[in-house]
């Protein structure tokens, strides 16, 4: 009986501390929300934290909230492109009340209740590189679709292969088998690789977060397919992992690799020769686009159904139907990649 | 009272980890942030359950999270195939079963060692998870229709359900013969074996109540975001801290579901206080690390009655 | 049979590469070196982890101590930002010492803390991953000096794959030439009886973890080496690859007993599973599956001694 | 013999204490050389400690302990060694995943040039097994030896040294009484050539046979030393526990024995452990099985219980057949087992003796599925009233009562299902005399009661008094029955010696 008694005594002391805690702070609430109602609480959320791509978004992003002198910058996200610890992050930011949510979704199905919910709790919700269902949020920062992407990356590859007559093997080192951009882009990528009747697809690997296996896979490759001749390594492990198994195997020049990375994560390579071409935009302007948006947003300046709107140093950016336009691809060479700090 | 000295001990850090953050941002431990943040306590709390039976018999299951990465996603199948929902959450429970039940039987019956077999079977788990899914629907299925009832509303099925079975395996392990036979067990295998209890049965019994607490789980996260493979990812790591938080020996043979409840309870407040008012993933990391070291260092060195057992 | 585990490690392997053989002729002398040296960081680290758990211990930290150990080599010694620059034999040294002094301090939790070395290093494991990553903060660190890359890129001689033979030889000889060896074995076979036979179990224990902690420290850097390359994910999950390949090498998950040849070619076999599958015509489908026929076959490897013991009377624990 | 007035060990005013138990206080002992110096004492009364101090391995509060006039430091093992000290342990200190010589050098390696010297080992091991004539592979793990082929061992290991003074903790415990001659012989052999021994043994017909001084130890005092020509067996058992205890005298007659067949044990054959065993135990019986260690007494013990598996052959219990390896099927039917390894197999030392006590009749105290704390109790209560445990509670952890108490608590955790049928393997190994006496009467009541009692015991003397029939077992098979009222030591020893070893001797 002593047990049950002594347990039972645990549990109420535990209510009571929550119990006490909250009527605590229900006595001095109500100020969090709206007491600072000239600043504009941005939240920032990336797929994932640590990767050269969002760390220089969010160096834009702080250029402008510097800028414009009523917004704080939040930026945080999960280490790993969860969705799942993405949506435990809008939702202790909808708790917290912050003003803007500005999300990179990793998966609009996983978010999408949480994204409902902030929204629902008064919230603007904005997404920006990867977006989410439609109805969850109110714009979308579009530096370019999946479609474009994964286009974008096979016109890269074939155009530095030969033009339209490309021939040759080409093979996709993606990340884990169901990554959910990845697998958008991929997607979009066959479609488009069936253009180039030359190009042939001959194998898709899936090293997942694994930089050792992401080598050995595209050294695996190198090997099984003489006719290789481009490798598309659509993960930030992926793609230097791919360029580094090129240089190694000593096919530089011979086989090409491609994807999406900032020049100065994949300057080495493009100056080595493995990479010809990468293919991105420019990420600070698209977290700088992203803030200036938000807090525009926000406060009103941009409503539905506008068709321009200007965000500081980029000027005039377009708005067509509820997705802001960054610009477009840029394409980084050896010729042109040193011009570019991000 | 001195039995329970770890349990208040427990509870007195929870206090010092709701004291900072009362101090720090009050606003956590305003009700509603509190409810709202708890709907992520559930699949842990549900999984440390039957993770505590396991540890108490000196066993462990590494492959819980992943188990609930392929309830969830066979959920998802089941789901995308428009059967109905009740057929769904049954296939999503046989699949957390049958999970548990083949870690149950070859640590029961073949007796290979529990580390090694969820050692394999987290890597098989997960894999087979993320095999179906990317080669049926290819992306996470929405979940929402059917068995969101399950977590929303005042009292949520899945809050009372988690109640019910709390109290049944608190009961279980205090006051019954099985649970009398699990701390046996713990202690010295050789010994229960020879005084007649069923040890290979009973073993097959918690792995598999394990999985079909993994099941539960599964369907709890689905409904919460969605039925994917990635359900449950990492999750392994915060059940076994939880659980030996909670004073659960990982050499087998002592610990209490309150126990548990308390460090389930620590661990989840002092991750979401950490992730709410530092906004530092990485820092969280290193913070949940540190905890479990110190509180098992706390209890060596604070509670140790048997300093020298192994 | 004394070498019955290591017998059938070796018809596996051999099943395999014959496997692959069927659908590439080359397969073998194509691949041989390549898999050795994809092997490295893992079979370097299973080397430390062996006598770790040969003492009746285990360490599950080793990945995230590797990722960690990778970002300080590559903030130190990246010539490019947010990389310090200092010269790369000096970034090594500090890195050995950092792995080293992280190992003892894991054996101190263990030894005198008297944590269970289990829950010690998932601890740790959570805690330096965390660590890593706040270690990283923006992104990839690349941009390595050349005396560091030829470590791992040599191409003439491969230095990366002479030390790794040297860190297996230096354990083989360890465990069955030296009294220090013999010592790590009595330990784990009966901690008690060797404290009465006068050994200090503590000063071994100390010591198989600060040895980890170094061998760990030169994986990463014959990983930055090769790769190039330092990621938050460095690292990220080696510690089950590597218990893994210790425990299907035949090292009792309860100590005292285990071979070094096991280790290795176990080590061999679970690198070659993902080469063999990529030269198989998995097709697009199957590939997805890849990660789950590993788990398989994992499994079955772990599994397989004891369905073949089972009818053996009188199976004393 | 040559007795030098000065002592080799000088022991001055040791005290040592537990948590407040003083297992120690204030003993004086010396040790000369060349003398077989006997130690006598119930469980508990601090003979281990005091080899423990001796050893280094624990060091005492306070007190001093000289060699040859020289102070030796506390709790240093290589200093003990240094002094020539070499110690059998009670507990077993083999590595079982070690071959036979890593075991005879682990912690004093011999090196050259800092790498192991397997040559020199293995010569050197040659010799000493020479010198105790055994044979035994240097390559094996001794996970394969029996246990007393890892006794014999650890006397090598202790012989490897040239020691002076050798401390034998109970080294027969498990040794049958041939491996027990050998031993003895050896010990002899070794104070011939000027080596002290201090033997610890709860044999009193060893320490007859074999000491010169005798000291008796009760509750951590010593009592006395006496030189043994001067004392008589009573005398030493009258000084360990401090009042005369009857010596067990044999079974006059069969009291209470009946035809009624309880356990028959037909055709048993488990390959490589034993085969063709046959018998059968009467309700009111008790059966002795006696022989060798490794014969494969513990084996049939073993499979009857359900312990372990058997190839061929049939168990019956009042008839009824019995399901094969299943421990739960055996107790259903009534079997209970007191098994050979008290600490790993008989008790969970950890639990309280209330615990332990209540694990085989968890059923029985059970209501409504839950455990009923009053029915608990009141069996635990009557059971320890039954037995006489002297613990200070039922809630006391068993692991910190003495071996005879812990015998205690195993037996009447059988006791509590009522057995019809009851194996006791080893029943009183380590188990002080006064206990032993005790569990001895026990097992009359019980079997005079009603129950069939089968006992395997390397024990003769205990194998005799106790048995109504004594089967002898050989190599896996039984070599002989003989009646237990008229069987002599020799009959009994006869059939234990595999037929070649048996002319021989």
């Amino acid at each position: 009986m002593n047990k049950w008694f002594s347990s039972i005594g645990l549990f109420v002391a535990c209510l009571l501390v929550i119990g006490c805690g909250g009527r605590e702070s229900d006595r001095g609430d109500g100020t969090p929300e709206n007491s600072n109602d000239d600043k504009i609480t941005i939240a920032l959320l990336p797929k994932l934290k640590g990767i050269a791509y969002f760390t220089s978004c969010a160096e834009g992003a702080q250029q402008a909230a510097d800028e414009l002198d009523n917004v704080e910058l939040i930026y945080n996200g999960p280490t790993t492109a969860s969705a799942d610890k993405q949506a435990q992050m809008i939702d202790k930011w909808r708790l917290q009340g912050v003003d803007v949510i500005a999300v990179a979704a990793n998966d609009p199905a996983v978010l999408s209740e949480s994204l409902k919910k902030a929204q629902d709790a008064g919230i603007t919700v904005i997404t920006w590189d990867a977006d989410a269902q439609a109805e969850d949020r109110s714009f979308f920062v579009n530096q370019a679709t999946a479609e474009a992407i994964g286009s974008g990356m096979v016109d890269t590859m074939a155009n530095d292969l030969g033009g339209p007559d490309a021939a040759g093997d080409v093979a996709i080192i993606s990340a884990t088998a169901t990554a959910a951009n990845q697998n958008e882009w991929m997607k979009h990528m066959k479609t488009r690789l069936a253009s180039y009747p030359n190009l042939n697809l001959v194998a898709t690997k899936f090293p997942g977060e694994d930089q050792n296996a992401a080598f050995q896979d595209s050294q695996d490759l190198i090997k099984k397919y003489p006719n290789l001749k481009g490798i598309f390594g659509i993960s930030s492990v992926s793609f230097p992992g791919a360029a580094e198994a090129v240089k190694q195997a000593g096919k530089t020049g011979e086989i090409l690799v491609t994807g999406l990375s900032t020049p100065n994560d994949m300057q080495p390579y493009v100056k080595g020769g493995e990479v010809k071409t990468v293919v991105l935009w420019n990420t600070q302007d698209l977290g700088y686009l992203t803030v200036y948006a938000a807090a525009a947003i926000r406060s009103g300046e941009l409503k539905q159904g506008a068709t321009e709107f200007t965000a500081g140093r980029l000027g005039k950016k377009l708005i067509s139907g509820d997705q802001i336009m960054l610009g477009d691809i840029l394409l980084f060479t050896k010729e042109n990649i040193d011009q570019f700090d991000f | 009272m001195k039995k329970f000295a770890y349990e208040f001990f427990l509870l007195g850090l929870i206090c010092v980890v709701l004291a900072i953050a009362a101090f720090l941002d009050p606003l956590f431990l305003s009700s509603d942030v509190q409810i709202e943040l708890s709907s992520e306590i559930w699949e842990l709390g549900l999984l440390t359950l039957g993770m505590t039976l396991i540890i108490i018999t000196a066993g462990i299951d590494l492959s819980v999270g992943s188990a609930m990465g392929l309830c969830s996603v066979s959920l998802g199948l089941c789901m995308h195939a428009n059967l109905p929902t009740g057929v769904c959450v049954l296939a999503c429970l046989a699949t957390g079963l049958a999970a548990g039940a083949l870690n149950g039987s070859l640590v029961a019956f073949i007796k290979v060692h529990p580390l090694l077999v969820t050692l394999a079977t987290y890597g098989m788990y997960r894999g087979f998870a993320e095999g179906l899914q990317s080669a049926t629907t290819n992306a996470p299925v929405d979940a929402s229709e059917g068995i969101k009832a399950l977590v929303t509303g005042n009292f949520p099925l899945i809050q009372i359900l988690f109640t019910a079975l709390t109290a049944w395996t608190a009961i279980l392990l205090g006051r019954t013969a099985t649970g009398r036979g699990l701390y046996a067990i713990g202690h010295n295998e050789e010994a229960a074996r020879f005084s007649g209890i069923p040890i290979a049965k009973l073993k097959f019994w918690i792995y598999t109540y394990t999985g079909l607490l993994a099941g539960l789980a599964a369907i709890s996260y689905s409904a919460r975001r969605s039925a994917t493979a990635e359900a449950g990812l990492v999750l392994e790591l915060d059940v076994i801290a939880a659980v030996v938080i909670g004073g659960t020996s990982i050499y087998g043979g002592r610990g209490r579901i309150a126990g548990t409840l308390l460090g389930v309870l620590l661990i989840h407040e002092t991750r979401q206080f950490v992730d709410w008012y530092w906004q530092r993933s990485e820092l969280t990391l290193i913070v949940i690390g540190t905890l479990l070291i110190l509180a098992v260092l706390g209890h060596r060195f604070l509670f140790a009655q048997d300093p020298d057992t192994h | 049979m004394k070498y019955r585990r290591e017998a059938s490690l070796i018809v596996l392997v051999g099943a395999l590469s014959f496997l692959a053989t069927l659908f590439d002729a080359s397969f073998v002398p194509a691949n041989a070196i390549d898999i050795l040296i994809n092997s490295i960081p893992t079979m370097i680290i299973s080397c430390g982890v062996m006598l770790v758990i040969i003492t009746g211990e285990i360490d599950i930290s080793v990945g995230s101590l590797l990722g960690l150990l990778a970002a300080t080599l590559a903030l130190l010694s990246s010539t490019a930002e947010p990389g310090l620059g200092i010269h790369p034999y000096l970034a090594i040294a500090i890195v050995l010492t950092v792995g080293t002094l992280i190992g003892l301090g894991t054996g101190c939790l263990v030894v005198y803390g008297r944590v269970p070395s289990i829950i010690a290093t998932l601890g740790l494991l959570i805690a330096l991953d965390g660590a890593q990553d706040w270690l990283m903060g923006g992104g990839d660190i690349k941009h390595f000096p050349q005396e560091l890359r030829y470590l791992g890129t040599g191409t003439t001689i491969p230095i990366n794959l002479i030390l790794t033979i040297l860190v297996v030889a230096g354990t083989g000889l360890l465990c069955h030439k030296t009294a220090l060896g013999r010592r790590i074995y009595a330990v784990g076979s009966n901690p008690s009886a060797a404290r009465l036979a006068g050994i200090s179990v503590t000063t071994t224990k100390l010591f198989v973890f600060a040895l980890t902690g170094m061998l760990t420290a030169i994986a990463a850097i014959l990983w930055v080496a090769k790769l190039g390359n330092v990621s938050t994910s460095t690292g990220a999950g080696l510690e089950l690859k590597v218990v893994t390949c210790v425990v299907v090498g035949g090292v009792s998950i309860r100590g005292g007993r285990g071979r070094i040849l096991g280790v290795v070619l176990a080590v061999i076999l679970i690198t070659m599973i993902r080469t063999v599958l990529n030269f198989m015509d998995l097709g697009s489908e199957a590939v997805k599956w890849q990660r789950a026929i590993e788990g398989v076959m994992i499994l079955v490897a772990v599994t397989s001694d004891h369905f073949t013991q089972r009818n053996q009377p009188g199976g004393k624990s | 013999m040559s007795r030098t007035s000065k002592p080799l060990i000088t022991i001055e005013n040791i005290s040592k204490s537990y948590g407040g138990v003083q297992a120690l206080s204030k003993v004086c002992l010396n040790i000369l050389p060349g003398e077989v110096h006997g130690l006598c004492g119930e469980n508990g009364a601090g003979k281990s400690t005091l080899i423990k101090c001796l050893a280094g391995v624990v060091s005492p509060e306070t007190g001093t302990i000289t060699v040859d006039g020289k102070p030796l430091s506390h709790g240093d093992i290589h200093a003990t060694e240094a002094a020539g000290i070499a110690v059998i342990h009670q507990e077993s200190t083999a590595f079982l995943d070690l071959d036979l010589v890593e075991n005879l050098f682990v912690g004093r390696e011999i090196k050259k040039y800092g790498w192991l010297n397997r040559r020199a080992m293995e010569r050197q091991a040659l010799a000493v097994m020479h010198r105790l004539d055994v044979t035994l592979d240097l390559h094996t793990p001794l996970r394969e030896f029996s246990i007393a082929q890892r006794q014999m061992v650890e006397m090598a290991r202790a012989c490897l040294r040239d020691c002076r003074l050798l401390i034998m903790d109970e080294p027969t415990a498990s040794l049958s009484a041939r491996e027990t001659k050998t031993l003895l012989g050896l010990v002899k052999q070794l104070r011939e050539s000027g080596v002290s021994v201090l033997y610890v043994s709860h044999r009193l017909e060893e320490i007859a046979e074999l000491c010169d001084r005798v000291t008796v130890f009760r509750d951590g005092r010593l009592v006395a030393t006496t030189p043994i020509d001067q004392l008589d067996r009573n005398q030493l058992i009258g000084q360990m526990v401090g009042r005369e205890i009857n010596a067990l005298t044999r079974r006059e007659e069969h009291a209470g024995q009946t035809d009624e067949v309880r356990a028959s044990i037909t055709g048993l054959y488990s390959r490589g452990s034993f085969s063709d065993i046959s018998f059968e135990v009467r309700a009111g019986e008790i059966l002795g099985i006696g022989g060798l260690v490794g014969a494969g007494r513990s084996e049939v013990a073993r499979a009857i219980f359900g312990a372990d598996r058997y190839d061929q052959g049939e168990i019956k219990i009042d008839g009824a057949s019995l399901k094969k390896g299943s421990i739960q099927a055996a107790i259903e039917a009534g079997i209970a087992m007191v098994p050979e390894d008290r600490q790993h197999q008989g008790l969970i030392l950890p639990m309280s003796v209330s615990e332990n006590l209540s694990l085989t009749i968890l059923t029985e105290i059970t209501r409504h599925r839950l455990i009923h704390h009053g029915h608990e109790t009141a069996q635990v209560q009557h059971l320890m009233r039954r037995l006489a445990v002297k613990a200070a509670n039922a809630k006391m952890e068993a692991a910190s009562l003495s071996g005879g108490n812990q015998q205690k608590v195993v037996l009447g955790k059988w006791l509590a299902i009522k057995p019809k049928f009851l194996i006791l393997d080893e029943p009183t190994r380590g188990v002080d005399v006064a206990a032993k006496a005790e569990i001895h009467r026990l097992i009359r009541e019980l079997t005079e009661a009603g129950m069939a009692t089968l006992i395997m015991t390397s024990d003769l003397p205990e194998l005799l008094t106790l048995s109504d029939r004594i089967q002898v077992m050989c190599e896996g098979r039984i070599a002989g029955q003989l009646d237990g009222a008229t069987a002599t030591e020799e009959q009994v020893m006869r059939l234990a010696f595999p037929r070649s070893e048996a002319q021989l001797t």
